[in-house]
């Protein structure tokens, strides 16, 4: 706890990071009540569309605009940033519930089993990140689900490997042996006394890769192989902009920008919470030139 | 080469040649001009030639291979005279023997277009330059004679090039298709590339060239005309903006206004026969109800759908035959009415609306069909219809449309597509999607012997009794009217966006040719 | 008198600043050495004497601040030097190995090349030279196999190995002062004898100046002449080796030798120093062992004790030994 | 007294492979015909170099590895083979406490829990009996009560150590295994936790098997001594006997590699340094381990394995010029 | 340092299981998960008879075993399937495809690693200062930008708004056929080179900068950011201490040093991002019309062509594995410490 109010400290102190904290944290709260301050929901939802605004340039009544069926775009990037949210949560959280017990059985269990869960997992690791999820959504069709499936499976490798990694140094240190001294179960051992002290940096990692969920989902949009419209996905915002970027920049734009907004909360943030995990940079932080 | 493998001459031309890059939306795959029915129509009618060209707009012939030609009182023979100083490009000259051999290649192997040639019974050749067609019924040959399939003219000379016995041995195929030709047409194919690039240049010894007043030539066309495959109208927009193209074949509509204002630009619409409609389940409940499907039909916003989807470049349907083609009737239009739709509705016993979402599909990657989609989605809302739309690959579509042969439930709610026609005929749209021997594409269960009663008499009275024919497929129409079937929604029209620069664009391109740009009469300077 | 002295350290004051806080990791520390001379810090664990060490040999942590006090070497004060004077006095005239051997190198190079670019950089030699030179150095550390030795990466040898082959990077500028900063704790037994012996013999031999950091005061008395005690950030007592651990004056060096169990006889019971060590962020405004000391007065925590001089050769800073001033 | 624990004959192996087919290309010989016993009450002691085989043997003890073959004996029963309710017994009446008393607590548990965790495994005392002799327990070892909720990152050296000791005593074991308990610790902290651990072993009756390689922790500890070296025993004897009499070069270089603290001691006293490094474990030298680092090795060291010689009823040593060593110390200095 | 020839053949191992793992996964993907393969396989307007036939050409009829073996066999027999877009081996397809797609990735790549490796380093040294901020920031975007996304706006601001750069395609068509300029290895670098043609050459640059560089922007802040935490923590190792104590000059403690210490680790995760560069390359060579792979992968996207698909993915993902094999065997080349 006084950690936690120590980092926050010196996250507040540091613009850079504060940005990054207050970008995601305007993220989630923004992605919780989007549904709820829209001024036009049928725009948003594409349930309305008005053809005498087409295409509009942002403006004082549409501030980023409309798009080609006189959306207000505004109100589809403020509930883009609801499905982004959902994607991004989606996606980190559908990876760890199969990443965590494949990584901790590999790891703790070992043995044949283990090896082969561990071979498995190789062999996912062995597609470029995307591509995997690429073939999958391509496979498993359009859809919101569908993209949040194919974006995990191609995705918990990269916990597993770390949960395994974390588990296999953790389960030689000495307080396991003391553990099983003690004559303690192998099953409380993996949960009571493995399993936490390898989480937190996964969970941490995966925290931070909600950024880069929402940025892959909204790759898959604009390959056209994401979520359908009208859903207002930011990457499909761009993407239907796309066709229009010389007469309307601002379809593809705005959209885009919010991506870049996100993602680079998390990033930032990211970057904060790498600074601060090591002591060594913790040190250098409030470094003074001598 | 072997077949994907570009194929490449030494170009033999100096560096103040003019060269027009063509894009186009599809690649192609084959190029027997015998048998082709595809894309490879971009180039055939610059590398070929037929004996008649066809202008549907002003309905007159253009001479090409046949300088003139006459029929007989009955229309069963047909007499054309071939032109004198027409060379293949392998230097061969053009003759009857020539035309004759290759019209019944063309008719001997029967694929693609061949059945054009169904009237014929024989080819005479009275002398070197004058071809006699007898017919074992009356038709129109000259319009035979200038379609753009299966029509063309080639050396006879290929059979040894191919190495080939005859004419129709596979081997003559496989040489085509290799990226060979052998035609009389004002241009030659130098590359077949066909993924990426087809690459045309000027025929120097063709006939046209030397004809001071012929209309089908410009003493500044291209020497060079170069056909590049690229797929996606963004592209071609973006390439031809900064120069990467002259001609696109398609760009994004929305911009269409814009470009007509920029001075670098010129624009060229035309009609088309291609139309999209939206199929019910007639099977699947609630649709099985008319009213319900009425109310559908009354739901959408046609005319916003025009607008949005194809900036206007599209006429609202009337009917599943579209515009401008015989038997098309203009009183089919369903009235965009909200309340009538919500009164149906409630007639049906749905006053709330329906309390299941439907399944809407339509071919995934095409941005006409998605936001007539996504319009129709937001309409149905307002009178308590969801819809769920689901893009797919055409096969998954169909294979799940398929389904609801056996299971109506199993399959989607509503499916939108395009027709267009293979024979310029409203039995290949009536039949095709509503008639119920048509498993294939009657993929909204619709069965109704009356209606398939009325489209065979039809059909068997387009050659006798036109009006009578047209009366019939009128109470089809009508039928389908009542019952809604299906919704028709908007019959295309088609453009060409190019480089301010070059003339004539207009009267290069023709209706009864589509696709194409006849080059040689573009007019390009500097 | 002062022209004798080598290195005079006065008044000393190193903060470190970090995220939790400033540590106050050596304050007002003043120290003399004498050419020829061993000195040996003792303390225990974040006493300071690292930073002490590092503060001579002029390789401070970037986040080190030195707050007050001079280092003045041969009487120049080293730490009003430029930077481009810098490379003048670090590896050439002081020099300094440190306790994880494993570390010391960098693990992509071979020891010949860390040897040779000394050598190079500091005595303009060739290659060959340098490698002939670097050869001479590893006999002169006892190592055999030199040859393989210069073409071995540091994970191809044992930590004995490669601490003998740091004492050969320190020694081989011919540096006046050489600190050893616990070179043998990370050693093996054996191994730790076999370091000593070696430091032993090449003080003797090449009439090293010594600094030497340990914890263990058994070394001290192996090696140094002089000894010098640290606790939190400050020094205790200072004098001869033999005269400190036979008679400790502060309360603090006396209690930590009985706690030091002995080789050549049983005990009974061990002393034990009750406490922990002060914050350093925070440290006792008076002496620091207040806390822990059984003999403390109010006066003791009013503000830090004095030197005092004791016996001509030694200092402490102790109340109980007021008078005797400085 | 009967003996606690009776090792005879322990080996233990550790295959070397190499990663491409995980071809076993050698052994670590890590222990290797290692016997002793201690009997009850006892403090018996392990030294050595780092890799004689010290935590080796603990950890075969402990069952944390399995030997390659020996025989280990609790109260005559045998180690490997225990089951059931006699591994439960086994487990309660062994204990350890290992060298970094960080790494050995659980950094996200709470003290009580740590401690009460043995206490529910073995016992089924209702849940505020448990924490009441946790409170018990963190007395004994002279801790107070604010440490049961605290977590062990937060603890110092000193504290974490004796928590770890609570822990193993909790449950009132009858064998505690000591593995360099000390030697993480600061030398201050090092008098505390070795006073508590002589003090508790006179109070609870305990019997310790202490492994260090430091020999002053070992003068002050304990009864009985073996001194180790590349997986074997080298010489074994009562604390008395290996202090003063010394029998083999390797316990004389161990017993002068320790710095001297009283400088008239350390004049007095002769050094044997060891040149060179240890050996690999994997090809120790042929004959006595010790012959390629010996001052007094002849050729016959080279060929002849030595064996463990009697020397008095309880002290051993493997050196075929053990009676010769003592004259040839006098004789060099 | 020579690598030992048992490490390589270790690595050639792993690489032969990974190719096996990948053709598993992709054999799920096609055969497993869909629920009629058959349909996936015959493409559009599938006939009942193709249906039959494709069922049988997919052993779809017999257990999963012989189906994998099959599938197996075709793979390396070079028998990948029939693109429905194109109608042409899709194996064909992509090796023509190919050589665009490494030429601009590798492009790409050099601007990544040669611009990104020297500013992380640079933004190191200057910890904490404006300019280590700003790289870091601007390094940061770099890393959050999606390709598409940046791809349009520089090739509209550029390419059409400007029009200092060509907004797509590889080559003026028109400058290659006056020229006489004839693609011979597919890289059309070094085939203008070869050709001794310089103002196709110049061409091809101008036309690969702008798509390259786009394309780069995710790796060079990759391994912008990756350089700088190494840097900064290698400075901090005892043994850049050791030799600064030792009197070592900083120029040879950074540049020497220091350096390896940054560079090795580097390079062994090139392979990462190489991975990242060749799907990113997917969006870029979509919008600029690149006719690569990537182009290919997308217009095959667009129209589910499935077995193109599925063959871009199988080619991408072996290449991706053969490239990790080379970083490796570089990075045990560089790294005494990395063997076995
Ligand atoms: N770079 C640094 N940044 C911040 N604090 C530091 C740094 N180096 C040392 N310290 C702190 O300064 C204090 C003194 O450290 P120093 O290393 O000088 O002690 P030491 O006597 O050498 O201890 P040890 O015996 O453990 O080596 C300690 O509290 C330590 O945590
Ligand atoms: N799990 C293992 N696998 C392979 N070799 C091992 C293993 N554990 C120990 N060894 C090897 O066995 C030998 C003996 O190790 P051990 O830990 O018992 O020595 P030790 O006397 O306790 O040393 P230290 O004083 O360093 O703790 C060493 O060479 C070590 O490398
Ligand atoms: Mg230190
Ligand atoms: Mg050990």
């Amino acid at each position: 706890m006084s950690e936690l109010i120590l980092y926050l400290n010196i996250i507040r102190r540091n613009p850079i990071y504060l940005a990054g904290l207050v970008i995601v944290s305007l993220f989630v709260v923004v992605g919780l009540i989007a549904p709820y301050i829209l001024t036009r929901p049928g725009d948003a939802w594409g349930l309305t569309y008005d053809i005498n605004k087409r295409l509009s340039p942002p403006s004082l009544e549409h501030l980023f605009g409309t798009d080609e069926y006189g959306r207000d775009l505004f109100n589809r990037v403020l509930l883009g940033t609801r499905f982004s949210l959902v994607i991004g949560v989606g996606v980190v959280a559908l990876s760890l519930a199969i990443g965590i017990p494949v990584g901790l059985i590999a790891g703790y269990v070992g043995g044949k089993a283990g090896t082969a869960l561990m071979r498995v997992t190789d062999m996912f690791l062995a597609f470029p990140p995307l591509l995997l999820a690429i073939a999958l959504a391509a496979t498993f069709g359009r859809g919101l689900s569908n993209t949040i499936l194919a974006l995990s499976l191609s995705w918990w490798p990269w916990y597993s490997r770390l949960i395994y990694l974390q588990v296999s140094s953790v389960r030689n240190l000495p307080y396991v042996d003391a553990a099983k001294v003690i004559g303690i179960s192998e099953a409380r051992i993996m949960f009571r006394h493995v399993l936490p002290n390898s989480l937190t940096p996964v969970i941490t990692q995966a925290t931070l890769d909600i950024g880069s969920a929402i940025l892959e989902a909204s790759a898959l949009s604009f390959l056209g192989i994401g979520v359908p419209p009208p859903t207002p996905e930011w990457g499909l915002l761009v993407s239907s902009g796309w066709r229009l970027i010389s007469v309307a920049w601002w379809v593809s734009f705005f959209p885009g920008l919010a991506i870049v907004i996100t993602v680079l909360g998390f990033n930032l943030l990211g970057d904060a919470v790498k600074e601060l995990m090591d002591p060594r940079l913790r040190n250098l932080l409030s470094m003074r030139r001598v | 080469g072997l077949p994907g493998r570009p194929t490449t001459t030494t170009p033999t031309t100096t560096p103040t040649q003019r060269m027009i890059i063509y894009a186009s939306l599809s690649e192609m795959t084959t190029a027997d001009p015998s048998t082709e029915f595809s894309n490879s129509v971009m180039w055939l009618p610059l590398v070929y030639e037929p004996l008649l060209w066809y202008d549907p707009i002003t309905d007159k012939f253009i001479p090409a291979l046949a300088t003139n030609y006459s029929s007989s009182i009955d229309g069963l023979v047909w007499t054309f005279t071939i032109r004198r100083d027409a060379v293949f490009h392998d230097g061969t000259p053009v003759t009857s023997h020539a035309v004759k051999l290759s019209i019944e290649r063309t008719i001997a192997l029967g694929q693609g277009a061949a059945f054009i040639w169904d009237p014929v019974e024989s080819i005479e050749t009275p002398d070197n330059y004058t071809v006699v067609f007898r017919l074992k019924y009356p038709a129109a040959l000259d319009k035979i004679a200038a379609t753009a399939y299966g029509a063309y003219i080639f050396s006879p000379k290929v059979v040894d090039y191919a190495g080939a016995s005859n004419l129709t041995d596979p081997k003559v195929a496989e040489w085509f298709n290799r990226g060979n030709e052998a035609g009389s047409g004002p241009y030659k194919m130098i590359k077949w590339d066909p993924e990426n690039e087809v690459v045309l240049e000027k025929f120097t010894d063709w006939w046209g060239w030397k004809l001071p007043d012929y209309p089908m030539k410009s003493d500044n066309a291209p020497d060079i005309f170069k056909i590049k495959i690229i797929k996606d109208a963004v592209t071609q927009e973006t390439l031809l903006l900064s120069g990467g193209v002259d001609i696109a074949q398609y760009v994004p509509l929305e911009n269409i206004e814009q470009h007509q204002r920029n001075p670098n630009l010129q624009v060229v619409f035309k009609p088309s026969f291609q139309n999209l409609i939206m199929l019910i389940n007639v099977k699947k409940p609630p649709l099985d109800n008319v009213l319900v499907r009425r109310a559908i039909a009354h739901a959408i916003p046609f005319e916003d759908i025009v607008t949005v989807a194809r900036s206007g470049l599209a006429r609202v349907a009337s009917g599943p035959v579209p515009h401008g083609m015989w038997g098309h009737f203009d009183n089919l239009t369903f009235k965009y009415n909200l309340s009538l739709a919500r009164e149906l509705l409630t007639q049906a016993g749905y006053p709330s609306g329906i309390n299941r979402k439907l399944i809407l599909t339509y071919t995934a990657g095409d941005i006409y069909e998605a936001r007539t989609a996504d319009l129709i989605k937001a309409s149905l809302s307002q009178i308590g219809i969801e819809i769920e739309i689901r893009p797919l690959s055409w096969e998954e579509q169909w294979a799940l449309a398929q389904k609801g042969w056996e299971d109506p439930n199993a399959a989607q709610d509503l499916l939108i597509f395009y027709w267009w026609p293979d024979v310029v005929s409203p039995f290949t749209y009536l039949y095709n999607m509503f008639h119920n021997a048509s498993k294939v594409f009657n993929l909204c269960y619709y069965e109704n012997p009356e209606f398939n009663a009325l489209i065979e008499e039809a059909v068997t009275l387009e050659g006798i009794d036109e009006a009578r024919a047209l009366q019939l497929y009128y109470m089809a129409q009508k039928i389908l009217y009542e019952d809604v079937p299906a919704v028709p929604l908007w019959d295309m029209i088609d453009l060409r966006v190019a480089r301010a620069g070059i003339g004539n664009l207009d009267k290069a391109i023709n209706p009864a040719y589509p696709t194409v740009v006849f080059a040689q009469v573009l007019d390009v300077r500097g | 008198m002062s022209e004798e002295k080598l290195l005079k350290v006065s008044e000393l004051t190193i903060h470190y600043h970090t995220v939790e806080g400033i540590i106050k990791a050596v304050r007002n520390i003043s120290l003399e050495v004498n050419v020829g001379d061993s000195l040996c810090i003792v303390g225990e664990s974040g006493s300071g004497k690292s930073t002490l060490g590092l503060a001579i040999s002029l390789s401070l942590p970037k986040n080190a601040v030195v707050v007050s006090g001079s280092i003045l070497y041969k009487g120049r004060d080293l730490l009003k030097l430029k930077t481009s004077e810098v490379g003048r006095y670090r590896g050439k005239e002081i020099s300094m190995i440190f306790q994880d051997p494993a570390t010391t190198f960098n693990p992509l190079f071979t020891i010949g090349e860390h040897l040779t670019d000394i050598l190079r950089h500091h005595f303009g030699m060739s290659r060959e030279e340098a490698l002939e030179r670097a050869v001479e150095l590893l006999k002169m550390v006892r190592l055999p196999d030199q040859a393989r030795i210069l073409h071995a990466y540091p994970h191809e040898l044992s930590g004995g190995m490669l601490q003998r082959a740091a004492i050969a990077a320190a020694l081989s500028t011919n540096p006046k002062i050489l600190i050893a900063d616990e070179p043998t704790t990370m050693l093996d037994v054996t191994t730790q004898a076999q370091i000593l012996d070696l430091i032993n013999s090449l003080k003797r031999e090449l009439n090293l100046t010594l600094i030497l950091i340990t914890h263990n005061l058994g070394i001290a008395g192996e090696v140094c002449s002089r000894t010098a005690v640290m606790y939190a950030g400050t020094l205790l007592e200072e004098g001869p080796t033999e005269d400190i651990i036979l008679n400790p004056l502060h309360p603090y060096t006396a209690k930590l030798i009985k706690a030091v169990p002995i080789i050549t006889k049983t005990q009974g019971r061990l002393s034990h120093i009750p406490g922990v060590l002060p914050d350093l962020r925070n440290p006792p405004k008076g002496c620091p062992f207040v806390d822990r000391c059984e003999l403390a007065t109010p006066e003791c925590s009013a503000s830090q004790p004095e030197y005092f001089r004791v016996g001509g050769v030694r200092r402490v800073a102790c109340i109980l030994y007021g008078g005797e001033h400085e | 007294m009967r003996s606690l624990l009776e090792i005879n004959e322990l080996t233990k192996y550790f295959p070397v492979k190499t990663g491409l087919f995980g071809r076993v290309v050698g052994y670590v010989r890590a222990v290797d015909g290692v016997s002793f016993k201690i009997s009850e009450g006892a403090v018996f002691a392990l030294v050595g170099e780092s890799g004689s085989g010290k935590t080796t043997i603990l950890r075969c003890v402990l069952r944390l590895t399995e030997p390659t073959s020996g025989e280990i004996l609790i109260e005559g029963r045998n180690v490997t083979q225990l089951r059931g309710k006699d591994l439960k017994w086994f487990r309660r009446n062994v204990q350890a406490v290992f060298q970094n008393p960080y790494l050995s607590l659980n950094p996200r548990m709470k003290v009580k829990d740590l401690i009460a965790e043995p206490l529910k495994t073995h016992t089924n005392v209702s849940k505020n009996e448990v924490y009441r002799k946790v409170a018990e327990v963190l007395a004994l070892v002279g801790l107070p009560e604010i440490v049961a909720n605290q977590y062990p990152p937060n603890l110092s050296g000193g504290q974490a150590q004796r928590v770890a000791i609570a822990r193993a005593l909790s449950i009132e074991p009858k064998l505690l295994l000591l593995d360099e308990p000390t030697s993480a610790l600061d030398v201050s902290v090092q008098a505390q936790i070795l006073n508590l651990l002589v003090e508790l072993k006179e109070k609870l009756g305990l019997t310790y098997l202490l492994v260090t390689h430091d020999l002053s922790v070992v003068r002050y500890m304990s009864d009985y001594i073996a001194v180790m070296y590349l997986g074997k025993i080298m010489e074994i004897g009562t604390a008395e006997e290996i202090f003063s009499e010394p029998k083999h070069p390797y316990t004389l270089a161990l017993l002068s590699s320790v710095p001297e603290l009283n400088p008239q001691a350390k004049k007095l006293k002769k050094k044997i340094i060891l040149p060179g490094e240890p050996p690999s474990p994997m090809n120790p030298p042929s004959g006595c381990r010790l012959s390629n680092r010996c001052p007094y090795a002849t050729k016959e060291c080279v060929t002849e394995e030595p064996k463990l010689t009697k020397i008095t009823e309880t002290h051993y040593v493997r050196c075929l010029r053990h009676e010769d060593l003592s004259s040839l110390i006098t004789r060099e200095a | 340092m020579p690598v030992p020839r048992e490490y390589v053949v270790k690595r050639l191992l792993l690489l032969v299981f990974v190719v096996i793992g990948v053709l598993v996964i992709t054999f799920v993907i096609t055969r497993i998960i869909p629920a009629r393969p058959e349909f996936l396989w015959a493409g559009p307007h599938a006939t009942e008879e193709q249906l039959k036939r494709a069922r049988q050409e997919l052993h779809l009829d017999e257990p999963v075993h012989v189906q994998l073996y099959y599938y197996l066999l075709d793979f390396f027999r070079g028998n990948w399937g029939v693109s429905w877009r194109t109608r042409l081996p899709v194996l064909n397809d992509l090796l023509t495809a190919l050589p665009a797609t490494l030429e601009l990735v590798i492009v790409a790549f050099l601007l990544a690693s040669l611009i990104g490796i020297p500013l992380g380093i640079y933004s190191a040294l200057r910890y904490g200062r404006i300019a280590d901020q700003i790289i870091r920031v601007l390094t940061i975007l770099g890393a959050s930008v999606p390709v598409f996304w940046i791809a349009l706006i520089f090739q509209t601001a550029i390419g059409i708004w400007a029009g200092v750069l060509p907004a797509g395609k590889r080559v003026d068509d028109y400058l290659a056929y006056i020229t006489g300029f004839k693609p011979i290895t597919g890289f059309y670098i070094l085939d203008s080179i070869i050709q001794g043609n310089l103002p196709v050459f110049i061409d091809v640059l101008r036309h690969i900068i702008m798509p390259a560089f786009v394309l780069s922007i995710y790796p060079l802040s990759l391994s912008s950011r990756m350089s700088r935490s190494l840097m900064i923590e290698v400075l901090n190792e005892n043994h850049v201490r050791s030799l600064e104590v030792w009197g070592v000059p900083q120029k040879t403690i950074l540049f020497k040093y220091a350096l390896r210490n940054v560079i090795v680790p580097v390079i062994a995760s090139l392979g990462l991002s190489f991975g990242y560069t060749l799907v990113g390359a997917f969006m870029v060579e979509l919008i600029f019309v690149w006719p690569g792979l990537g182009y290919y992968a997308g217009m095959s996207l667009l129209s589910y062509d499935y077995p193109a698909i599925i063959g871009v993915v199988i080619l991408v993902a072996l290449f991706y594995s053969l490239i990790n094999l080379v970083v490796d065997l570089i990075h045990a080349w560089l790294d005494p410490r990395v063997r076995f």
